[in-house]
């Protein structure tokens, strides 16, 4: 056996298996960064990913938040877009078939809701389409029935949305985990008893500046959403501990930026990992990590990058 | 649109103002008005800049670029200490830039501060296409104007004016429209306050550049997002310039 | 009334009063980065600081944790050491006579335990001493007799142990907050209504670093503090919700380095500020912090630091 | 101790191994052994490097500093394209260093890898003491040698070791110890096993140099503290230097 395994490894193998899909690397750009991916196969063949979450779409257009959205941050950045997208029917009349053109490998469709029935809605409609191959459920979004906490906070609420959005999709159901729950392995443990196939963390971290001109905070909605390296040691910290959790794969991020971050991620316990705001300064990112990974892999002694998932573990 | 541009100068030209002048990959850079997005070590948004001139050296795209910038902050404050030879990391052709078609014969220009960076550009391609061009400058005080003459040498008919009366017409920009002569289209680009006072007192209809806080500058992150009278735009993408119609102010 | 205030107002007062002590300048070194503060006095004279925070006092000596303690992060670093420390009576015997020479300022005593005797115990000892101003309540440790849970996740656990030392001590109480609980505002209003005289956040983040050579985590108590500036904006969030919840002082820490971030922490609710982990990796940090503030409360229009304290508050 | 030092010269000399001249205030190192710390743009900590070498230019603390660093990671990779010219901000003067009155007439000096660079200094001082200076000078393979001839240059007894045999003896240091005749005390610095094995093998008394990763470098933070018979010690402060008999091995 280990012979034969030996023999067959092709040198650098990047390819993980993510619920059932075979991706080419584990590079997958996050929601919310990438767009519908339009932007940027105008840089670079997007084919080249292993896949992408498209912007994460709710039941009825929204705007999001006035401005200013963006404020800088030591390594990072905080943002306050407030999950602007033109709702799920112009994202599977308008999006999805432009989408098609350039990007011809099942992509991850990012939902979110304020209401149970509003993600089971989305998940529905988003789950008959072809070109969506995982449901992406972002939990990080505020209950409005249930007292405006957000449903990742709690893992009863976590897990009564899952099991719901279960029942309604037939693709293999990712739970994308928020960091400012207390305790993540317990939320993450609580969505895969309620059926997720997967797990992605973690979503952006709630920070604030001020502006000190005006005196008054930066963003027009006073807080935002950490993201970039700032949060990398944080990110990676917790997938290592939902990956003591948990069994089913987990797809790490916050603040990969490097081929080496993405090694990292894995060694902490992630079979695949999300690249997000590195495509905002860097956009670029994703195919230059995809691109270093088989020389950093040699670098490391990985062959088959499979093999390290969880390798940090004793 | 990924480009290493070499600084060749970087120089103070009026109050906290620097004109930086860059060479490099030009090619994307296709209307006035865009702007480029600068990388800066230890900062980690790029800086996004309007492009105040470029000049094709070649036919292979390689030129030169001129950015104006004025020292308001840590990133821009770096800028102003970078000398010639460094090399900085550039996005370029960004946004949608200003239409010169819809100018018509008597095209008005109106730019207030660092905003009348964009304009020289625009005066330019305007010209050489055949308009009069006329330009409003407006700055706070004398020591802030530039480029007064650079407008005068392409050939547009230039008023200044300068809120303390140090130098040219005392008020603000909108106060030197009466004596602008009659035009048949506006193009502005300043701070919001001076937009505004132009888009009720300009007669014409007319292009307007705007500023939001940007992540990617190419329009990804929806971090730039403004409501239009056609839906929102991203600032960064379907503006900077917005025509005068489809404003809908905050 | 305003007339007199304007006349009597000294240009560029950044003097605050902390818990009926009055400080200089809202610049304390934080506990853990500063030593005993010998070392810096050889920098410079460590008399210009509104105070500092010594390191963590436990009732008996602690070597701490094994090496390796520290690693790299972007724009900041993990500390896993353990709370070293001579121990109470060393510190009082030995470390608190010699910092009496070099700095002549009620300083800050840091006070940490594994249950509720302890910090009694040790809270009690230095509340007796003639140096110490205040007592630092650090409740990031966890409670080896509730669980092993830190006592500042908790509401209740840090009512607990905030009432019995405030029973035991007769100088002003601050208690640290940990940015690992659920609600820090909750744990906030928990301690003040325990008797805490004022509160100060945050401490360390939990993080964690994989070494890609070893394959195996990089500090040796795998998972460390995450400090620096990398945390500021989530530093600043909490002091700004904790300010929203408690009317007792607040002093606020987590990436600071500039004279413009203690001003950005002071208009989101700090009273005083304290600089950690800038010490380190610039020795002047504070001495420099302190010579800017003057220069840069001009650039702001301030006139009179402990004037915005709160002041991004609608 | 936090002072500002210019790159004269940053060149390869071996392997991956880069000798690096800085010109600044040396005053505050007093001692073979003890190491700077230097920031590095883009790097949150500074990084610790030992001394090889310092020349005194005049009377008032200016002089050369002369550092070895051995290309491993991120930050000594960044270290190695900066050129001369360039600035640095260095705490200097760090660790207690070697006690060359220890020394007796005839140390013996075992270094390995870049830890033969604080050795340099070393036999220097303890040469000019007018002692008799053996060294052993290990390294992996040819390519990484550096700095053999210039300890033969200043008069000690060169001995150098490669594990592939390619250059010297083959093996380890400690196999070039039978041959190196007596000696009275050791100073050895090099990776920890290296350590291990000489501590075993040494017959005399001795001064050894650790490595831990650090965040002050000055003693404050305690992130560098280790075990010892005499207690714990910051390697920073109380090291890098140990003497013999305290050693603990982890
Ligand atoms: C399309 C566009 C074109 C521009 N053209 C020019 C120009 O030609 N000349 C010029 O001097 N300035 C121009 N600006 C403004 C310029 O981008 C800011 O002055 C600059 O980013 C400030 O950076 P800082 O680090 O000095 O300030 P800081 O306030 O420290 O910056 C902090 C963060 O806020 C952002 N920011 C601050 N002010 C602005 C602003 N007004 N607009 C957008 N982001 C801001 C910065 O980019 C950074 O992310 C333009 C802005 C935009 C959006
Ligand atoms: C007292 C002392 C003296 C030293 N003298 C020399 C010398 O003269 N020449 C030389 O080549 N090297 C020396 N080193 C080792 C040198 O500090 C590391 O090789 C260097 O810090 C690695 O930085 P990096 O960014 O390239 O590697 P990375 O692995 O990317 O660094 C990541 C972090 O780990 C730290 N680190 C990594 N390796 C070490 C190590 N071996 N020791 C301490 N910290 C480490 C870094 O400082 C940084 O904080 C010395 C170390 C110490 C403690
Ligand atoms: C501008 C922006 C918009 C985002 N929008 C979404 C979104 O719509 N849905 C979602 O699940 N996450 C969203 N995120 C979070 C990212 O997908 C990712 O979880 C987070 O930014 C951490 O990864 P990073 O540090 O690599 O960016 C957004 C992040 C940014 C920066
Ligand atoms: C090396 C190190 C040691 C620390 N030790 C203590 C300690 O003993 N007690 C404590 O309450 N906090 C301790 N802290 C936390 C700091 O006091 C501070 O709360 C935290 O580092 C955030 O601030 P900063 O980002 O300015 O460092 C320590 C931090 C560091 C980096
Ligand atoms: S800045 Fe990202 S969409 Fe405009
Ligand atoms: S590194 Fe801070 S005490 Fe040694």
């Amino acid at each position: 056996m280990e012979v034969k395994r030996n023999d067959t490894a092709e040198r650098c193998d990047t390819s993980v298996v993510l619920c059932g899909i075979m991706l080419d690397n584990p590079v997958i750009a996050a929601s919310g960064t990438f767009g519908y991916g339009y932007e940027f196969s105008q840089i670079y063949d997007i084919n080249v990913l292993g896949t992408f979450s498209f912007k994460g779409t709710t039941l009825y257009p929204r705007f999001g938040n006035e401005q200013p959205r963006i404020a800088e941050c030591p390594a990072g950045m905080l943002n306050a877009v407030g999950l602007q997208n033109p709702g799920v029917d112009a994202v599977i009349s308008r999006e999805l078939p432009l989408m098609a053109k350039y990007f011809h490998k099942s992509a991850m469709a990012n939902v979110c809701g304020f209401s149970i029935e509003e993600y089971v809605a989305v998940a529905e409609k988003l789950d008959l389409e072809e070109q969506v191959g995982w449901i992406e459920l972002n939990i990080s979004c505020p209950n409005v029935h249930g007292g405006g906490a957000a449903f990742g906070l709690d893992p009863k609420m976590a897990a009564e949305v899952t099991s719901a959005v279960r029942r309604a999709v037939k693709k293999p159901l990712i739970v994308k985990l928020s960091p400012a729950a207390a305790d993540i392995a317990a939320v993450a443990a609580a969505v895969e008893a309620a059926g997720a196939d997967a797990v992605s963390l973690i979503n952006t971290l709630p920070g604030m500046r001020i502006d000190l001109r005006r005196r008054r905070p930066l963003l027009a909605n006073e807080k935002g959403g950490l993201s970039g390296p700032a949060i990398f040691p944080i990110a990676l910290r917790m997938v290592y501990d939902v990956y003591k959790t948990v069994s089913i794969p987990i797809i790490g991020m916050g603040g990969v930026s490097t081929a080496e971050d993405v090694i990292e991620m894995m060694l902490a316990g992630a079979t695949a990992v999300q690249v997000g705001t590195a495509n905002l300064v860097n956009p670029t990112a994703c195919l230059d990590i995809i691109n270093s990974l088989p020389s950093v892999m040699t670098k490391y002694k990985i062959n088959k990058l499979s093999d390290i998932i969880g390798g940090a573990h004793l | 649109m990924n480009k290493t541009f070499t600084i060749i100068k970087n120089e103070k030209i009026a109050r906290a103002t620097y004109e930086m002048k860059l060479l490099g990959d030009v090619s994307d850079i296709t209307r006035p008005g865009q702007f480029v997005a600068i990388k800066l070590d230890g900062y980690f948004l790029r800086r996004p800049i309007s492009v105040c001139d470029i000049y094709d050296c070649s036919g292979d795209g390689s030129g030169v670029l001129t950015l104006i910038y004025k020292n308001i902050g840590g990133g821009t404050e770096f800028m102003s200490t970078l000398r010639p030879g460094v090399e900085l990391d550039l996005l370029t052709g960004l946004g949608n830039g200003y239409d010169t078609k819809k100018s018509g014969p008597y095209p008005l220009l109106i730019g207030g501060g660092c905003g009348v960076s964009p304009l020289y550009l625009l005066a330019r391609r305007l010209i050489a296409e055949g308009k009069h061009v006329a330009v409003i400058l407006g700055f706070g005080t004398a020591e802030e104007v530039f480029y007064e003459d650079k407008f005068r040498e392409i050939g547009a008919f230039v008023t200044v004016t300068t809120a303390d009366g140090s130098h040219g017409t005392r008020g603000f920009v909108t106060d030197a429209l009466p004596a602008a002569g009659s035009y048949t289209y506006t193009y502005s680009c300043g701070p919001e306050p001076m937009l505004r006072a132009v888009y009720k007192a300009a007669a014409t209809s007319g292009e307007y550049s705007f500023e939001e806080r940007m992540a990617c500058g190419f329009g990804v992150c929806m971090g730039c997002s403004c409501r239009t009278v056609t839906g929102y735009k991203r600032i960064c993408k379907d503006g900077p310039v917005l025509e005068k119609e489809e404003i809908l102010w905050k």
